[in-house]
């Protein structure tokens, strides 16, 4: 089945990474632009561990009665990455709070407006 | 002790840095990070010094060889971005020792001073590091501890400017990071000597070069280039003062060697000026960038700090506009311009802080005529303003005499022109705020007495800086030629 | 949500059994999946879930916010700590060979040190950001 | 996994942030079905689980519940479709999925898998990595992570709520 998926699935991962990106972009509510932001980070992993791949490999866990393992360098590098990742958001979740505590809102119209008027 | 420099450039921060948050003492974490920062410092110009005699010194981290384990690799190009890094760190922490307390709130100095080494831990990771995967993650680490120090400062508008930073910084990252990924997927290395080596026989594959683009649109972002550097003049302008001079000096200079190694040692100059023909559409790149930053700076005439902030941009700017022509010289004055773009542009920042610092009240303008009250931060204000309008007999001068020199070589008289009109747009607005400082008389806003030695002394010391390195040009020249020559590796557009 | 009687008798027995998880995740990771970070969110969340079922002020009084912060901060001294021992013992930075007899043993040892300094500090993050969050 | 997507275009912003956990969910069956059992491990506690939780806490905390639909940006879609055309055009010389002869299984990554346990002993080849031949990327992970732990208590720290007047414009 593997064999017919060829680099079809890198074409979804591709898509759901533009959505994400999209959201980021053009959404002007901070919390989405933050969703987008996870949506288009964890597109990103999951084109590493989709390269990582061996047909027919196991998890790299070592042991006597399997040859093939997938590739664990991407896996290490994305457990990084998501750490990462989910420190970025709780960052930006934690400013949201703080905007939201001076300005009343978290929609970035209404903020332009607001510091426009000071 | 010798042997172990390269990691303890970044191991001294990282360890501070704990320390620091387990007492939760203000004066201890500022004490913490200026030994640090020192230290550093000294670990730098001692990696500089072994370079110049011996050539690139690599370290094995875990002592695993290197395209297994990580490797950190330290030559002339970023042992000199080390040196600039942790002495503008150790510069700046007097000045922001004397100004945090008006604009961080009291309880939360010692984590300013932590994601202050944070950052420094981060920026410095990123320079000595010759593993790809390695730079995103303490690029990470540099920018989580930016957009902390910016949000820090008690205004509003602050905060919206971190966010706004944390989402481009973060896409720009993760553009880093994807690029990084298909690289990765048809090299199989990670370790940048190893990548450069297996990089010229995947060239052609669809893969190296759509990564190869990633990452020069993430490191865009990142030093902000125009057109993604809509973080930059938010950020600079409401940041505290000391953070704005710290990053003004750092960050973006991090970035912009970001671009020269990964477009130099590890795509090499054939394949991205050859093959890829990235060089004009980066040098028509920077040289909008100037033009927009002039404008935008001279369109701002009051707000001095937004100005500095926009006139950053236009310097950033000239630095790809370097970088893009891919010849020796116009390369060098790049380099060379993004050292004297740290000296000189955080002098501005800190003499601006030291008299907003002295000024009786926020909203009125603390630079009228405050020549007459606050000589010395003026004339330190004055010189490093010269100095980035390229006047000769400062540091900006030679850097901008290398661009325009070598822009018009590389035949690109248009841009080198640009160079040089926005150099004069420079000269207005700098000079329109000389203007008011010198002949205006002191007013109800302006300062009365000079600030204190932490704030005037680190002023003194860049504007020694930016004269000495306009003078005595010999040394900083052929470091830089050097450099230059060695990243071109003999490429001849 | 302090008077559910059936959640809180649940949550005391469940409580001890995911620290016990968080434990095993910690020390299993040489063999199966699992490490510092996991076991850090996993502990973390046995935490986590004490303070919504008991109160975030009787949490605070168990792990108090300072042993948190500090707790943070240890961990990454931990990690980089054995760093320094590898290199105060004549190795290069986080050489783990170094830190015993054999080879084999001194790698067991460091990753066992360094997989603790990663969960100490997860765990400590994680709490600190729910307790910066819940206040 | 493409229809969840199509639901965080709506309003509530409750339903988006569940929405994005199960995405994390999601993701992390599709690291398990691609062998990567630590990375969905992970996926699934911090993706969805931590997250998530952060993201409901914040919109307790704002109270706010929905936001204005996505609006049409001529900027966003440009800069999408750019991105994705260059991603689509790399897809065609990359080697198939799950090929066992692709560059990347050829170079470092064999000795992770043949010596790591005679040079380490530690059956888990991805915990050999993490904490032994990447260990310095952890490390720098784990200051990353303290980092955000540092950045948080400076934003949402005790005395938040104090009264601070809003600076002006100087």
């Amino acid at each position: 089945m593997v064999e017919q998926i060829g680099v079809f699935n890198y074409w979804i991962v591709i898509a759901l990474m533009m959505t994400g990106l999209y959201v980021v972009i053009s959404c002007r509510n901070m919390v989405k632009k933050i969703i987008g932001l996870n949506l288009f980070q964890g597109s990103v992993f999951i084109l590493y561990i989709s390269m990582g791949k061996v047909e027919g490999g196991t998890a790299p866990i070592l042991a006597s009665d399997f040859t093939s393992y997938s590739n664990p360098l991407p896996h290490v590098l994305i457990l990084t990455a998501i750490v990462v990742g989910v420190a970025t958001t709780a960052l930006g979740l934690a400013l949201i709070v703080r905007i939201h505590d001076r300005y009343g809102t978290v929609e970035e119209d209404a903020i332009q407006n607001l510091d426009r008027e000071v | 002790m010798e042997a172990h420099l390269p990691v303890l450039v970044v191991l001294g921060p990282l360890m501070a840095a704990p320390l620091a948050v387990m007492f939760a003492n203000a004066r201890l974490a500022w004490w913490l990070a200026f030994l640090v920062s020192i230290a550093c410092a000294w670990f730098a110009v001692n990696l500089l010094l072994l370079v110049q005699d011996g050539g690139a010194i690599s370290y094995e981290l875990g002592q695993w060889p290197a395209p297994w384990g990580i490797e950190l690799k330290v030559d002339r190009l970023n042992a000199i971005v080390l040196t600039l890094v942790s002495a503008m760190s150790a510069i700046v922490l007097p000045f922001a020792a004397a100004s945090v307390s008006d604009e961080v709130a009291p309880d939360r100095t010692y984590l300013f001073y932590t994601c202050w080494m944070l950052c420094l831990c981060g920026l410095l990771g990123i320079t000595v590091t010759g593993d790809a995967f390695n730079v995103f993650v303490f690029l990470e680490v540099s920018s989580l501890s930016t957009y902390v120090l910016v949000s820090l400062s008690q205004r509003r508008e602050a905060l919206v400017a971190a966010f706004r930073y944390l989402i481009m910084g973060t896409v720009g990252a993760t553009f880093i990071l994807i690029g990084i990924g298909l690289i990765y997927m048809m090299t199989g290395t990670l370790n940048m000597a190893d990548m450069a080596e297996r990089i010229q026989a995947t060239s052609h594959l669809r893969p190296v070069q759509a990564g190869i683009a990633f990452i020069l649109v993430g490191i865009a972002v990142k030093m902000a280039l125009f057109p993604v550097h809509m973080w930059l003049p938010g950020a600079y302008t409401h940041a505290p003062m000391a953070v704005t001079a710290f990053l003004a000096a750092t960050a973006t200079k991090v970035a912009v060697y970001l671009l020269v190694r990964f477009t130099f040692t590890i795509f090499g100059a054939e394949l991205i000026f050859g093959t890829m023909q990235v060089g004009m559409p980066l040098a028509l790149l920077g040289g909008a960038a100037a033009l927009v930053g002039s404008l935008m700076a001279l369109s701002h005439g009051t707000d001095v700090k937004r100005v500095l902030a926009y006139s950053s941009l236009a310097q950033i700017g000239y630095m790809a506009v370097g970088i893009g022509t891919g010849m020796v010289l116009a390369f060098a004055g790049a380099l060379l311009h993004l050292v004297n773009h740290a000296i000189m542009k955080s002098a501005l920042f800190m003499a601006l802080g030291a008299a907003r610092k002295q000024g009786r009240d926020d909203t009125l303008d603390p630079l009228a005529g405050a020549g007459r009250r606050m000589p010395i931060t003026m004339t330190c204000f004055s010189i490093a303003g010269a100095s980035l309008v390229g006047i000769p007999l400062t540091a900006g001068f030679l850097s901008k005499w290398y661009l325009v020199v070598g822009t018009f070589e590389r035949g690109w008289w248009a841009l080198a022109i640009l160079t040089i009109i926005t150099s004069l747009m420079a000269a207005l607005y700098m000079g329109r705020i000389l203007e008011r400082i010198w002949m205006h008389e002191p007013d109800a806003g302006t300062p009365t007495s000079e600030g204190s030695w932490l704030m005037w002394l680190p002023l003194v010391v860049l504007a020694v800086a930016n004269l000495y390195f306009g003078i005595e040009t010999e040394f900083t020249a052929t470091v830089t030629l050097e450099a230059a020559r060695e990243l071109l590796g003999g490429w001849k557009p | 949500m302090g008077h559910h009687y059936v959640l809180r008798v649940v949550s005391a027995l469940l409580i001890p059994v995911i620290l016990l998880f968080a434990l095993y995740v910690q020390f299993h990771g040489d063999f199966g999946p699992g490490g510092g970070f996991q076991a850090g969110v996993i502990f973390a969340a046995a935490l986590v879930l004490n303070a919504l079922v008991f109160g975030l002020e009787n949490t605070k009084r168990v792990v108090s916010p300072s042993a948190v912060r500090i707790g943070a901060a240890l961990g990454l001294l931990l990690y980089a700590g054995v760093g320094v021992a590898t290199m105060l013992l004549g190795g290069d930075f986080l050489a783990y060979s170094v830190l015993a007899a054999t080879a084999i043993g001194g790698q067991h040892l460091g990753i066992l040190l360094v997989e603790l300094g990663v969960g100490i500090t997860v765990t400590s993050v994680m709490v600190s950001l729910f307790y910066n969050f819940a206040s | 996994m493409v229809s969840a997507i199509a639901i965080l275009r709506m309003p509530g912003l409750f339903t988006a942030a569940m929405i994005s956990g199960i995405y994390s969910l999601v993701a992390a069956v599709v690291f398990l079905v691609m062998d990567a059992v630590d990375v969905a491990f992970t996926e699934a506690a911090v993706g969805a689980g931590v997250a998530t939780i952060l993201m409901l806490a914040t919109l307790a905390h704002t109270g706010v519940r929905r936001s204005q639909p996505v609006p049409f940006s001529w900027i966003g879609l440009l800069v999408v479709l750019v991105a994705g055309a260059a991603l689509v055009f790399a897809t065609f010389d990359m080697p198939a999925f799950g090929e066992p002869l692709a560059p990347i299984h050829m170079h470092v990554a064999p000795r992770y898998l043949l010596e790591s346990m005679a040079e380490i002993g530690v059956p888990n080849a991805v915990t050999s990595v993490l904490a032994s031949y990447r260990g310095y990327d952890t490390m720098g992970e784990v200051t990353v992570i303290f980092t955000a732990g540092v950045g948080v208590l400076a934003l949402l720290g005790r005395g938040r709520r104090a009264p601070t007047e809003d600076v002006k414009d100087s």
